[in-house]
């Protein structure tokens, strides 16, 4: 169940250019958040909240940590703030990813930019599950990248940048060759790279989790829909989502 | 103890607070946040004849004090709603206000006549000033003999009070408002949102697909406060006022404008609970400036 | 280096960016913050056939985002402004716009024929949309047949180029973009102010004196931008732009949108370096979206 | 001059009901302020700027002190500011008190409410220069009494309160009667006030400090006009005042 919580700063770190890493404290939350789903986060002086993955649930410390890259004001604005300040939060939101897989099978994550922020919950979650994992990690360029020690510890990572100054050159699936049996793809990033997935791995199982622009974040005005192949031929991001099965929804 | 209550044709409201028509879906999303019987009314999200899907994404955006919105009336259609969600709304104590939309006449009172069907709606909110969709809507808002034909119209069918909701864009806003009084209307809701658009400077391309959209918030209250006040001089019909409500000191502005009642849009995506709060906050405020019900501010600082 | 010149009909600006009629007097007050020979033009306040007092005070209240002004063109008339104000900002590099108001025709048309003696102005803004005096302005603003009556009336009696200034307080402004085009118009200012109302709560009264003033500041940026890029793909004019422009990426956005040039209003008073700092940023702003000129921008959004 | 400067806040404090004493700190400001003019101050998300009177300036310190009473969102948010922080700040704006008297000369000081701060600095300066200095203060009510002290410090000083909690009963013209031998008076505060002062001390010569509703606040935008016996029949508050002679302006 979603809840508006106050959640505390408890640190704020630049892991890579224009991103931060924040970890927040908070017990709801914290003790009933799931990889995939997302926080709905207040910022002074803005109509809309922002809407930021959870990358990774410390039940013990009760933290969640997010990651997030400043693209405009909202996201400037939170990157200022600081340690032992509050966040007004509303979370859980959406859905988690459908951790199908079972001991033994292996899982590919696939992470775009701040599309990889939600793989890494998913990973460390799996991983525990003694699910192997292999991850698909794409950045802009070297300046961009980050969780790179944190995904290799999870197991194989690959790293691609557009520009090719760190890693290979090109784009996510220009590796994904590379990559071979795997049971279910798990993938989070912007769009053109969720279709180039879909269509490079066609046939595979997969799970794929969307972005969009939100108006409530809870279900009810109908901002963030996504065609899909149900009877009312639409689903809602925010609450039937972000995460889809990759047959379901149409990009 | 403070006297919160407001008496409008078929809305005997506990106090004068509802959420606004489409930012509150059917209320099912809310209702997890506090119980919804505590709302004066809850306003639904726009009913057409048929579902409709909508505009592409993206449809909303932020402003300056304020978002856009090009939703586009997407809705499951009036028979829909009436089976699967006045339900749920009527297990609260809350009055269920309806909002009618529709591309031609004939949807308008096909919407209409359907909602006679369902027991638990108290009224009609005539919508005819949707900025959002191509066809239907807008131009009967902004046209006083569409809008008074339509509003004519909308009684016939209906058994229940109609409030017709009226488009601010429009130079002559006065006139829309006494057409529609003198075709019948038991009251106004305004404003609706205004026509406004973003240009997204990474794409170099308006931001919504449906490029223009809908400007609610904070930032059009003195627009709206201003037509109640001017419309308030000229209609003795009661008013659903609305436009950038966000706190009871804002609820208060809009009854001493003229408003007998208000809804909140946009507020409830900043805050989920805002609704609950104003309704908490009001008798304190209403004290704070010596008045002693809300009956008693309605239109004060017009008269 | 980033080309910022653009040429209109009269104007060949070094940038496009002037402060916004009513919002930097004549120049003098602002001249102590930074050399006015940086700006791409000024337009000067109101001028009226005699000196006008305007209303009483208060006449500005503060809103979310923005302001309400009702200021009631008060100026110490065509002729004094010709005598005492046009000489100080000639000394500037700079070129100076007249806005030109009355409330009738003969008044309009005497301010514009007066202004032909001042050799230093180079183009006249045609007010025809203030909302804040009882009569003259807002009446030849609602109606295109007398906004294209005035603007005739105007370009008969003037040598100078005329852009006409619209109203957003209507629901066709396109329809009176054609209208003033049509009659002769060689550009558009747009938008005015959007009438609004802010309501005391400690005096249960509307604050500003006036009761009505002119709603400005980031809150309205949205109408202008709509308003804007729906005008450009129907007249051919150039427009100047204005409407919450508060930064430089405020201005491109104008400028995808359609407009020519810019004008800033509000902002002056938040921070009365503001026209400088974003003539500062504007050159890193186009670069940073990839757009080689201010020229490259121009209706970019559009087309 | 006008200047944009960046103020430190050095302190700031509460000292009395919804009011609170500032100290800011700026070399330009502190060395070019007079008695009577005011900082015009930024505050975050709002379009306009806060004219707020200059109360006590402090050249060695470089400090110029305000004092100012929480009475909407703007007054509350710089209640918030604290030590440390920077304001950004227009000033000295306007005109300075006309200080024509001269040593053994009497000053009648007059504050109602927040009227009361211009007239410390105001004082505090006569009283440098030896001239007397005779202060009537009123306040809505005891909790909001500020600066009792201080002005004691400076000479004879009656206080008023409206519902009689503290000093005397009334209005400050209640207690005008008492002062006698004084050979200009120098008021500010509400309009009311000023009007009652105005009649009551006819005949004598005066000073008083307006206060209006203003945008730009500094001369160019008319928004603070109030009529005059001049030629062009106004006056602007923020460029030609706040400080008027009594029988310039009409009340
Ligand atoms: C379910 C979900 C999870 C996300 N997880 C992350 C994450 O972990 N890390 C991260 O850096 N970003 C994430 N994003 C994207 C993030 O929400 C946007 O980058 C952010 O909202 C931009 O806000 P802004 O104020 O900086 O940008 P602005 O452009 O100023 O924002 C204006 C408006 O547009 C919205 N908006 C702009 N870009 C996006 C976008 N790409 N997606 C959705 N809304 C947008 C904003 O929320 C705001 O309402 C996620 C988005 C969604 C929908
Ligand atoms: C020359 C001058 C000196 C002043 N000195 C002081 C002082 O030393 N101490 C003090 O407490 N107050 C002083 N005031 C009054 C002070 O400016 C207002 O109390 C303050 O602006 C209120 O802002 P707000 O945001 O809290 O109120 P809001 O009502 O939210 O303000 C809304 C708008 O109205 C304006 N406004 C509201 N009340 C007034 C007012 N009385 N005068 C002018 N503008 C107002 C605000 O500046 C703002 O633009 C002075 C005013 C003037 C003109
Ligand atoms: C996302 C969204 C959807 C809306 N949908 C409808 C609708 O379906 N029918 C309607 O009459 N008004 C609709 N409106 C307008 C609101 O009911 C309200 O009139 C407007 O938003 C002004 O109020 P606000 O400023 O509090 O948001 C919608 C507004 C928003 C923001
Ligand atoms: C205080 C004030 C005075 C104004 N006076 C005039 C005027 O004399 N003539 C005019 O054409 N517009 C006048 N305007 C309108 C502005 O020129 C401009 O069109 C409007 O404020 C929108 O721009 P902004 O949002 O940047 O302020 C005035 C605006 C303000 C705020
Ligand atoms: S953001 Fe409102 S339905 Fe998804
Ligand atoms: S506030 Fe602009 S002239 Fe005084």
């Amino acid at each position: 169940m979603i809840k508006k919580e106050k959640m505390r700063v408890i640190s704020s770190r630049q892991v890579a250019k224009d991103t931060t890493e924040m970890v927040l404290q908070n017990t709801y939350i914290s003790e009933t958040s799931v990889p995939g789903q997302f926080l709905h986060i207040f910022l002074d002086g803005h109509t809309l909240r922002r809407p930021i993955s959870i990358a990774d649930i410390n039940k013990d410390r009760q933290t969640v940590t997010i990651l997030f890259k400043k693209l405009g004001d909202g996201t400037e604005q939170l990157a200022k703030v600081t340690e032992g300040m509050l966040l007004d939060v509303l979370g859980p939101s959406g859905n988690g990813f459908d951790m199908c897989l079972e001991e033994g099978d292996t899982a590919l994550l696939i992470g775009g930019g701040i599309g990889v922020p939600p793989m890494y919950s998913l990973g460390k979650k799996y991983s525990e599950r003694n699910i192997q994992v292999v991850s698909v990690l794409g950045f802009q360029s070297k300046e961009y990248v980050f969780y790179e020690e944190k995904f290799k510890e999870l197991g194989k990572t690959h790293i691609v940048t557009n520009d090719g100054s760190y890693g290979a050159k090109g784009f996510v699936t220009d590796v994904l060759c590379k990559v071979r049996g795997f049971d279910h793809y798990y993938s989070c990033g912007p769009i053109p790279m969720l279709k180039s997935v879909k269509n490079t791995l066609e046939g595979k199982r997969g799970s794929i989790s969307l972005e969009e622009r939100m108006g409530c974040g809870i279900g009810a005005c109908y901002a963030c829909v996504v065609p899909a192949q149900t009877e009312e031929g639409y689903k809602k991001i925010c609450s039937d989502g972000p995460v889809f099965d990759v047959l379901e929804v149409v990009l | 103890m403070m006297n919160l209550e407001v008496h409008l044709p078929g809305l005997n409201l506990k106090n004068p607070v509802m959420p606004a028509s489409g930012c509150f879906g059917f209320g099912r999303e809310y209702s997890q946040f506090y119980d919804l019987g505590k709302l004066g009314a809850v306003i639904m999200k726009a009913a057409t004849g048929e579902a409709r899907l909508g505009n592409d994404t993206p449809r909303v955006a932020e402003t300056s004090s304020g978002m856009l919105n090009a939703i586009g009336l997407q809705n499951p259609g009036v028979e829909k709603i009436i089976e699967n969600e006045v339900p749920f709304l009527a297990k609260y104590d809350t009055a269920i206000i309806a909002n009618v939309a529709g591309s031609t006449l004939e949807e308008y009172e096909f919407v209409a006549s359907t909602f006679n069907e369902a027991k638990d709606v108290c009224a009609l909110e005539l919508n005819i000033s949707c900025p959002n969709v191509k066809e239907g809507g807008i131009q009967f808002g902004t046209d006083p003999y569409m809008a008074a034909k339509v509003t004519e119209k909308v009684k016939e069918a209906s058994n229940l009070p109609v409030y017709v909701k009226l488009s601010p864009n429009v130079t002559d806003f006065v006139s829309m408002a006494k057409a529609v009084e003198k075709a019948g209307a038991d009251g106004l809701s305004m404003i609706n949102t205004i026509t406004g658009m973003q240009i997204h400077l990474p794409t170099q391309k308006p931001l919504l697909s449906n490029k223009t959209g809908g400007l609610s918030g904070p930032a059009i209250k003195p627009i709206a406060i201003r037509m109640i006040y001017e419309v308030k001089q000229q209609v003795s019909i009661p008013i659903i006022g609305m436009g950038g409500i966000s706190n009871a000191e804002d609820v208060l502005e809009f009854l001493l404008a003229g408003a007998s009642a208000v809804a909140v849009g946009a507020a409830n995506f900043t805050n989920p609970f805002i609704c609950s709060e104003i309704i908490d906050n009001l008798p304190s405020t209403l004290e704070k400036y010596g008045i002693n019900s809300v009956q008693d501010a309605i239109g004060k600082a017009v008269f």
